[in-house]
């Protein structure tokens, strides 16, 4: 694909940040090269001559490096290995040995193997975070940390510098600028509270001062883990200054995407810190002064350059056009690159001279090379300004948007806020450090650089900007000779080209943000970075009607002349200017990030928090299946070998039912409450009354939302007068503290109640049936266990024979008589064991959740979350007996409501498949027998089919020899004894209504 | 990340709180006195501004303790912090119970 | 109306050596992992059966005298931890505990809630239900409350020069001695689970998350530890 | 390896008027939802003089940045009812406006990691069967088979346990369904004001004659509103309130990549909303942040929390990067459930409160508010949504009945 191979330049014989006593290998498309520590891939690319690419992701054209950085569209590559990581830009991947990568077409291929590297998070707060460690960067930064403050330095490049990097020749504080860089990072080194953190990219700006970044540590990454290979970063900053440079705008013209058409600063780049020359033959295309920098060190590297300036002759003896001149070179002025000779490379460049209007005012002509750079002008770098709300302005004379309004703690200094010349930067950055620290409250103890004793007034200020930046005459879309635009790339990856835009406009776009998705230019990987501007700057000239050749005619309302934008004040702007168009928004991030390294550590059991009891050894030692109850581990069957969960199930509810099993039930929320108004707290709370529980009883009591809806349940002790003991479910242990707290706090601060959570203060075991008594009686020998003697929801305070203080209530979940022992958690594990070892004579049986659901639903006590789920009353549950109706409490006004006392209400029943070995799946939907019509379960009925309930829970019952469920039926209670249809899978099967309680309904059990 | 001024324990990430929608939207003294409509608009209905709002929040994660915030919900700053027991500043949006009612 | 039952007392006496010897700490089966975390820079280890005593008082009196009790003057701001011998030479012995004594921290954690955090029983002598009790008759009618919470959390002690670096990882809160110099403890989170967190020394940490997160704390710690071990 | 590009838009879309002084109908909101109200109006109700005014440009708001999911397995009768509708135009819309808006049925797989999620799955799968809604249940290794990147296996903290599959659910391409209504509304003569806020009514007693803009005051012989999130700010300038709170929700895509994911997946438990675009991207949604906002934005800890699940989910999004994040203004309701219909104004109706599932409602949804509009009484799709439905109690709670978001 690369005849032009080694065509190009290549590398220079001396100079460049590299190491040339450590060359690198590395493959690229199955090619061997050669580069030195110090070069990024692109830089080793061009250093080898190629400057060719992937093609395009649509069009398929052939595509070379356009720049040297993060806004690259075209440079992109699949790194090879263990772990594939596919789009990286070759332009800021570092070289190591051994890279071995494939040239993308931008698209990448998601590697499916798992990602063995390790990746984490780390938060850190800083008085003052400066971003970029350019000049402006790092005089913020050294100014900044001289009063002790804590700093924390962002470089997103493995080298500090930023544009020092590339402009090593030129004088900074008195000296070479990279000894300046190296002297400020010593500097800040020494300093015991600074942090400079390379290869580090602030990617998001948040509220308050909150920045995201990602640091890659490939370089310190150890193979044998525990050290990250990405580290994202937390950052909270009292102040921030963010030095983040700009932008160099591509130029759009016909053909401005071949390999070897280059952004100027780029090359400069590529030959003052690589030493990598891109071409020979340079024909330089520029709008404005900066490009001129380029021409002269390609100069000084052996390359001619003839340079193409838009702008009509400076007269001026300082003017850049005279000064290169003098140099030696050939100045072309008011002319324009108008195509290029060349498709897998450039061979020559079209140029012909512009008028005032910027049309083609002669013939074009080819001039050969090998390389064109070009400089359309420069663009402040705004994203993490605009990320937080950040106001921006056209500056016509910088011919960019540069920040207006500041963010609140946060300066803009240097390039990113219009500021290009060095000195400028190193003041406004130096400004900008002490600003930060002086709010931050640790001024800067050095004296001014010099040059701002006094500050300028922002208008000053601008006008100093204006004179540095010089005169810019931005070209939004350079004419071809034959009229055409489908070449003119404004945005190279997305292959969205100035043809697009101007269809856009055709169509009746007129917001940029219509145009960005109208064409889709700003939604690729650079995310606008290259052709933002320029597309904001080719709709301004479309909608003006300047360009009369480019504006369709005769389209319904489309007289573009006359399009009307808004300015912010909502008055007409007949002539749109790029402030009148603004900007599509930046979002977070600024660079692309792995949705790994987002992820960090919270992976595999890190994930979420597993909650475990302290009998969980126990139960893993025992064989417990385990069910997720909320973030709690609970065991959910024990199966012994050889049975699977039915016969498992069935052995536990036999135990319960006919001997004697235990459960662990610690996972029981728990909350003390004290005060003298607790009694009166609980009555609001609970929909029954708690004015009366004695002390030593317990009661069930359920709670309802403000909406009538069940929320939760549980038995509550009175420890005392002013003293209770709440139980909560599983589930509902948090929201149930936080709803009591809530309104103790915000509704009802008289009253005198105090809550404290003790779920964990205490492990529960639940002894359950026939024989528990006997069991109980063994493990407290000083309690009087008889019916008599210690009564069905009472408790009492006791030693077991362990010596163990418990507290021990007759509560019961099943209908069997039951018994929960309570101790303080860390004797949960003893106490569990000791029920073990006294049941043993008895046969004692573990069980689960499962058991425990058939068990109740023997029952017909319903679980909240299970038979209920937000809609459901406790009159839904047939638990009105629970619903006072004379005092007041939270939710019953909602009661009265039409829905509420209206017919048709879905009620708790109980539902046999007349098959008794059929067990209906939950969530079953139960419908009338003659609702299907001739609906037979085949594919979907024609209209839908009226639904009177469905299933909640479904189970065998090892007590009713059958199968069984419970429901929530429209009108349940009314239809006791009617056969319904359970539909599930396209199947149907008959069952019977019966009353919720299929089990014990006189409750004889529950006593022993 | 937002970062809110407990009026306990200091600034704290947003993560730490639990929030509580509309502040000083009191439960009804007597809600069997309210009709239907009162009563589904103090179940339902909270003002939702673009701009300053007066709203409740539970430094869930440090003291427990419910406090009001007057937060933009535009650019969410938030320019008062105030306890339960101390007063709304002043200026500040009306209560929701005062306005009129929906039919419909 | 309910005199007639019975609800036994808290005993007050100290806990027998062999009840004591029942006790599992949460992370008594992390020990093997959290010894194999550790290392030079930074080492993890649980600090068990510390008693802690939630106390929660609003009267202003009522703070005082539970203070007295405890032999402190109650903490009365975010990060406040004041320190005290409870028991045998301190002000706030309860009579009923014998002979015995211990220091005692107590942790500001809201404008009415206070942790107090003693000894092991096994070490100090001062059983829970002493304090407790004192506390209680302290506290007297006045709105608030005393609970044993001793079980309800473990204290984890992450000690060593890259303490903070393993913290700084998983704790949101600034750390810098400049903001949490040592003495502080506040309530914040780690991971969503949340903790006490009180700095003992320059470079001891101490975390106190609810018992059944022991096992995820040490989990996400032990992770975060390895880089240095 | 070639890569789908999308085709071009057509040559014209719409013309950009000045408001007229009077029209029949104004729409307030150029989304999805007033741009399919308009169309509805002029193409069934041959209501043709209306405007739809935008205060920013048209569908620049949640039709801009949903993740365009498009389903119809919703729990309850009413939302069966209208999604399936919704459904079943969307099947034939491309067809109906002439514009290639790429609804790619491609299935949508409904996660679960619970048994009690089991349980809420089967129950709206049985539901949606009998409302005629297409939808099964599957076990882990069907999901497996549907979409062969997820991890069925036991390593993670909360392993799928299977799903539920709707296989005509899919999505689509939000600009292309927006620009396709806006281009038929406005050839049949209905004007898109754009850059036109709202910035009060005009009224005449009880009813509402004209709405005030920043480009002068137009009369209205009915006004619509139709303006999501802003809904509350415009009805407090009317006079009434609606039972809405405006939450940020934000969502994500990452750079192009060949593709690997055949169809839409999504998981409440763990909150991973995610499918791959026509052009290659993946498009995730994230949860609902919790506090009231109009910034477009929310907090970047829900999106970390996010990616940490779906890498759990899809090992091979490890490397994907995340590209652009950005945020919308959620309108939701305490019931999850839309409002629709009359308001204590008169000649004045509202449409609001569709929280997550404005999107696939869009053509339902004109097609209920248009009639709604033109015959001053709710479509039977809407009879449901009233106001009323507070008053009375008879919510329709896709949330507490555990139904899915999104």
């Amino acid at each position: 694909m690369t005849q032009h191979q080694n065509h190009h330049g290549g590398r220079l014989e001396r100079g460049g940040r590299l190491d040339r006593d450590q060359p690198i290998g590395f493959t690229i498309d199955g090619t061997a090269l050669t580069g030195y520590a110090g070069d990024t891939l692109a830089s080793a690319l061009v250093a080898n001559g190629r400057l060719r690419v992937g093609d395009s992701i649509y069009l398929r054209r052939p595509r070379g490096v356009l720049s040297a950085g993060v806004e690259e569209p075209n440079a992109f590559v699949r790194v090879n290995g263990e772990h594939n990581e596919s789009m990286l830009p070759a332009t800021t991947l570092e070289l190591r040995d051994g890279l071995d990568v494939t040239l993308l077409d931008g698209i990448g291929v998601l590697d499916d193997r798992p990602d063995r590297n390790e990746y984490d998070k780390m938060h850190v707060h800083a008085d003052v975070a400066v971003i970029g460690s350019g000049p402006a960067g790092l005089a913020a930064a050294k100014e900044a940390a001289s009063g002790g403050a804590r700093v924390v330095l962002f470089e997103q490049d493995f080298e500090l510098g930023g544009s020092l990097l590339s402009d090593p020749t030129i004088t900074v504080a008195d000296q070479g600028a990279l000894d300046y860089v190296a002297s400020v990072r010593a500097e800040l080194e020494a300093a015991p509270e600074v942090t400079v953190l390379t290869r580090t990219c602030v990617f998001g700006s948040y509220d308050n001062n909150f920045l995201v970044a990602l640091e890659k540590r490939d370089d310190v990454a150890s193979a044998e883990g525990g050290v990250s290979r990405q580290r994202l970063w937390h950052v909270t900053a009292g102040q921030v200054v963010l030095a983040v440079g700009a932008f160099e705008r591509p130029i759009v013209f016909s053909d401005n995407d071949v390999p070897g058409v280059m952004l100027a600063s780029a090359v400069k780049t590529y030959v003052e810190r690589w030493a990598a020359l891109p071409g020979r033959d340079v024909v330089l295309f520029t709008t404005n002064d900066s490009a001129y920098e380029t021409a002269r060190c390609l100069t000084k590297a052996g390359a001619t350059v003839t340079v193409i300036d838009a702008r009509p002759e400076v007269k001026a003896a300082t003017s850049a056009q005279e000064g290169a001149r003098r140099a030696g070179l050939t100045v072309r002025t008011a002319s324009a690159v108008v195509g290029i000779e060349g498709s897998e490379g450039v061979t020559g460049a079209f140029v012909a001279s512009i008028d005032d209007a910027g049309q083609l005012a002669g013939d074009a002509e080819l001039i050969a090379c090998d390389l064109v750079a070009v400089s359309g002008g420069w663009t402040p770098n705004v994203s993490l300004h605009s990320q937080r709300q950040g106001q921006l302005a056209w500056d016509d004379v910088l011919s960019g948007f540069v920040p207006s309004a500041g963010v609140k703690n946060q300066f803009v200094v240097g390039a990113g806020n219009g500021t290009y010349d060095t000195d400028d930067c190193l003041i406004e950055g130096a400004r900008a450090g002490r600003g930060a620290a002086a709010a931050a409250g640790f001024p800067a103890s050095s004296s001014a650089d010099g040059g701002d004793a006094v500050a300028e007034s922002a208008e000053v200020w601008r006008a100093r900007q204006h004179r540095a930046a010089g005169t810019v005459r931005p070209l939004w879309a350079v004419p071809a000779p034959d009229g055409s635009l489908d070449t003119h790339f404004v945005d190279p990856h997305r292959d969205n080209t100035a043809a697009d835009v101007l269809r856009a406009t055709g169509a009746g776009m007129r917001s940029v943000e219509h145009v960005k998705r109208y064409t889709s230019i700003s939604t690729g990987i650079d995310q606008g970075k290259i052709g933002g501007v320029n597309t904001i700057g080719l709709l301004t000239q479309l909608l003006s009607g300047n360009d009369t050749k480019a504006i369709p005619s005769g389209q319904p309302g489309q007289d573009a002349a006359d399009a009307v934008e808004l300015t912010a004040s909502g008055q007409p702007a007949r002539r749109p200017t790029p402030g009148t168009i603004g900007t599509t928004t930046f979002r977070a991030p600024f660079t692309p990030v792995a949705f790994t390294a987002l992820a960090g550590r919270g992976r595999g059991a890190l994930f979420d928090a597993a909650r475990t009891s302290p009998a969980h050894s126990w139960h893993v030692e025992h064989g417990a299946r385990f069910e997720d109850v909320g973030q709690w581990k609970r065991p959910w069957f024990y199966p012994q070998e050889g049975e699977d969960m039915d016969a498992a199930v069935a052995r536990e509810c036999r135990a319960a039912r006919e001997g004697v099993a235990f459960m662990d039930a610690t996972t029981l929320g728990k909350i003390e409450i004290r005060g003298a108004d607790a009694p009166e707290f609980l009555n609001r709370m609970y929909t029954n009354p708690f004015l009366k529980l004695p002390v030593g009883k317990g009661r069930y009591g359920v709670m309802c939302t403000v909406s009538g809806m069940v929320f939760d349940d549980g038995v509550t002790l009175r420890l005392a007068d002013d003293r209770f003991f709440m139980t909560t479910t599983t589930g509902g242990a948090a929201k149930v503290l936080d709803w009591l707290e809530e309104w103790s706090q915000t509704e009802w601060p008289e009253l005198d109640v105090t809550l404290s959570s003790v779920t964990e203060q205490w492990s529960t075991v639940a002894v359950v049936g026939p024989r528990s008594r006997e069991v109980i009686a063994k493990l407290a020998p000083d309690l009087d266990v008889s019916k008599e003697g210690f009564g069905f929801m009472e408790f009492r305070e006791t030693t077991l024979a362990s010596g163990i203080d418990a507290r021990v209530c007759r509560i019961t979940f099943s209908g069997e008589l039951a018994y929960e022992i309570n101790v303080p958690r860390w004797y949960g594990l003893k106490v569990w064991e000791d029920v073990a070892a006294a049941g043993e004579e008895f046969d004692i049986t573990p069980y689960g959740t499962e058991t425990m659901h058939v068990l109740r639903a023997e029952k017909a006590f319903p679980i909240v979350g299970q038979e209920t789920d937000g809609t459901v009353t406790p009159h839904d549950l047939g638990m009105d007996w629970v619903v006072s109706k004379t005092k007041e409490f939270i939710g019953k006004r909602s009661f009265s409501r039409a829905a509420f006392t209206e017919p048709g209400r879905k009620q708790l029943v109980s539902v046999l498949p007349l098959d008794h070995t059929l067990r209906l799946p939950e969530g079953a939907q139960l419908v009338e027998p003659d609702a299907l019509g001739d609906y037979t379960g085949e594919g979907l009925p024609t209209a839908p089919i009226a639904m009177v309930g469905f299933v909640t829970s479904s189970y065998h019952s090892q007590a009713l020899g059958r199968s069984f469920a419970l429901a929530l039926v429209k009108d349940g209670p009314t239809r006791v004894g009617q056969t319904l249809l359970a539909s599930f899978g396209g199947k149907f099967a008959e069952v019977e209504v019966r009353e919720p309680v299929l089990y014990d309904k006189e409750g004889a059990r529950r006593d022993g | 990340m937002m970062v809110i001024p407990c009026p306990f324990c200091g600034p704290r990430n947003e993560t730490e709180y639990t929030y509580g929608g509309q502040a000083h939207v009191a439960y009804p003294e007597n809600p069997d006195a309210l009709t239907d409509e009162q009563w589904a608009q103090f179940l339902f209905y909270r003002d939702n501004p673009r701009g300053s709002y007066a709203e409740r929040w539970q430094h869930s994660a440090g003291c427990r303790k419910w406090f009001n915030a007057v937060r933009n919900t535009h650019t969410y700053e938030i320019t008062h912090v105030y306890r339960l027991d101390q007063a709304r500043p002043d200026g500040l949006p009306k209560a929701p119970l005062a306005t009129k009612e929906v039919g419909a | 109306m309910a005199e007639q039952m019975t609800v036994k007392p808290a005993a007050t006496g100290t806990t027998d050596a062999a009840v004591l010897g029942y006790r599992r700490s949460p992370a008594h089966h992390l020990a093997e992992l959290m010894a194999a975390a550790s290392g030079e820079q930074v080492r993890l280890r649980e600090v068990p059966f510390l008693t802690q005593i939630t106390i929660r008082a609003t009267a202003p009196e009522a703070v005082e005298a539970v203070g007295n009790a405890l032999g402190v003057t109650m903490p009365s701001a975010v990060g406040e931890v004041a320190q005290g011998e409870f028991g045998e030479g301190g002000s706030g012995s309860s009579g009923s505990s014998g002979s015995s004594g211990s220091s005692v921290s107590v942790v500001w954690l809201s404008p009415d809630e206070w942790l107090a955090v003693l000894g092991d029983e096994a070490d100090t002598g001062v059983s829970i239900a002493a304090v407790v009790e004192s506390l209680s008759v302290a506290l007297g009618e006045r709105r608030g409350q005393v609970v044993d919470v001793s079980s309800n959390r473990t204290t984890l002690e992450l000690s060593g020069s890259k303490a903070r670096a393993v913290l700084d990882k998983t704790i949101e809160l600034d750390l810098h001695p400049r903001e949490f110099p040592v003495g502080r403890a506040v309530s914040t989170q780690m991971e969503s689970v949340a903790v006490i967190l009180w700095r003992s020394a320059d470079d001891t940490w101490l975390l106190m998350p609810r018992a059944s997160f022991a096992e995820h704390v040490v989990g996400w710690l032990a992770d975060g530890m390895r880089e240095f071990s | 390896m070639s890569q789908r590009e999308l085709p071009q838009h057509p040559d014209f879309l719409w013309t950009n008027p000045d408001p007229k002084k009077s029209y029949d109908v104004v729409i307030v909101g150029g989304g999805g939802h007033g741009l399919a109200t308009a169309y509805n109006l002029a193409k069934h109700h041959g209501i043709t003089n209306v405007a739809v005014l935008d205060k920013g440009w048209l569908a620049g708001g949640n039709m801009a940045r949903n993740t365009t999911i498009i389903r119809s397995n919703y729990l309850w009768d009413e939302s069966a009812a209208i999604y399936e509708t919704s459904l079943k135009l969307w099947e034939t819309m491309q067809e109906d406006l002439g514009y290639d808006v790429f609804f790619s049925q491609r299935g949508v797989l409904n996660l679960a990691h619970t048994m009690q999620d089991e349980r809420d799955s089967v129950r709206r799968v049985e539901a949606n069967r009998l409302n005629g809604v297409d939808a099964e249940w599957v076990t882990p290794q069907q999901v497996k088979e549907l979409c062969p990147i997820i991890n069925i296996n036991d390593d993670i903290r909360y392993p799928v346990m299977g799903g539920t599959y709707q296989p005509r659910a899919g999505i689509a391409k939000h600009d292309w369904v927006a620009w396709a209504y806006a281009r038929r509304a406005n050839e049949m003569g209905v004007d898109l004001i754009q850059n036109c806020e709202v910035t009060g009514f005009v009224m005449d007693g009880d009813r509402v004659v004209g709405v005030e803009t920043n480009r002068g005051r137009i009369n209205a012989g009915k006004v619509a509103l139709a303006a999501a999130g802003y809904t509350s700010v415009l009805a407090d300038m009317a006079g009434f309130r609606v039972p809405i709170q405006s939450h940020p929700l934000q969502a994500l895509v990452s750079e192009l990549h060949e593709i690997v994911h055949p169809t839409v997946v999504m998981s409440n438990h763990v909150h991973v909303y995610v499918s791959q675009a026509h052009k290659g991207e993946l498009v995730m949604g994230a949860g609902v942040d919790a506090y009231n906002g109009y910034g477009q934005r929310g907090s970047f800890h829900v999106i970390e929390h996010q990616m940490a699940a779906a890498v759990e989910l899809f090992p091979i999004f490890a490397r994907a990067h995340l590209l652009r994040t950005w945020g919308g203004v959620v309108d939701v309701t305490l019931d999850a459930s839309p409002v629709m219909g009359l308001t204590p104004v008169d000649q004045m109706y509202v449409n609001c409160g569709w929280g997550t599932g404005g999107f696939k409602a869009v053509p339902a949804a004109g097609l209920a508010y248009a009639h709604t509009i033109a015959h001053d009484e709710p479509h039977p799709l809407n009879r449901g949504y009233g106001l009323d439905r507070f008053v009375t109690g008879a919510l329709i709670d896709e949330h507490g009945a555990a139904a899915v978001a999104h």
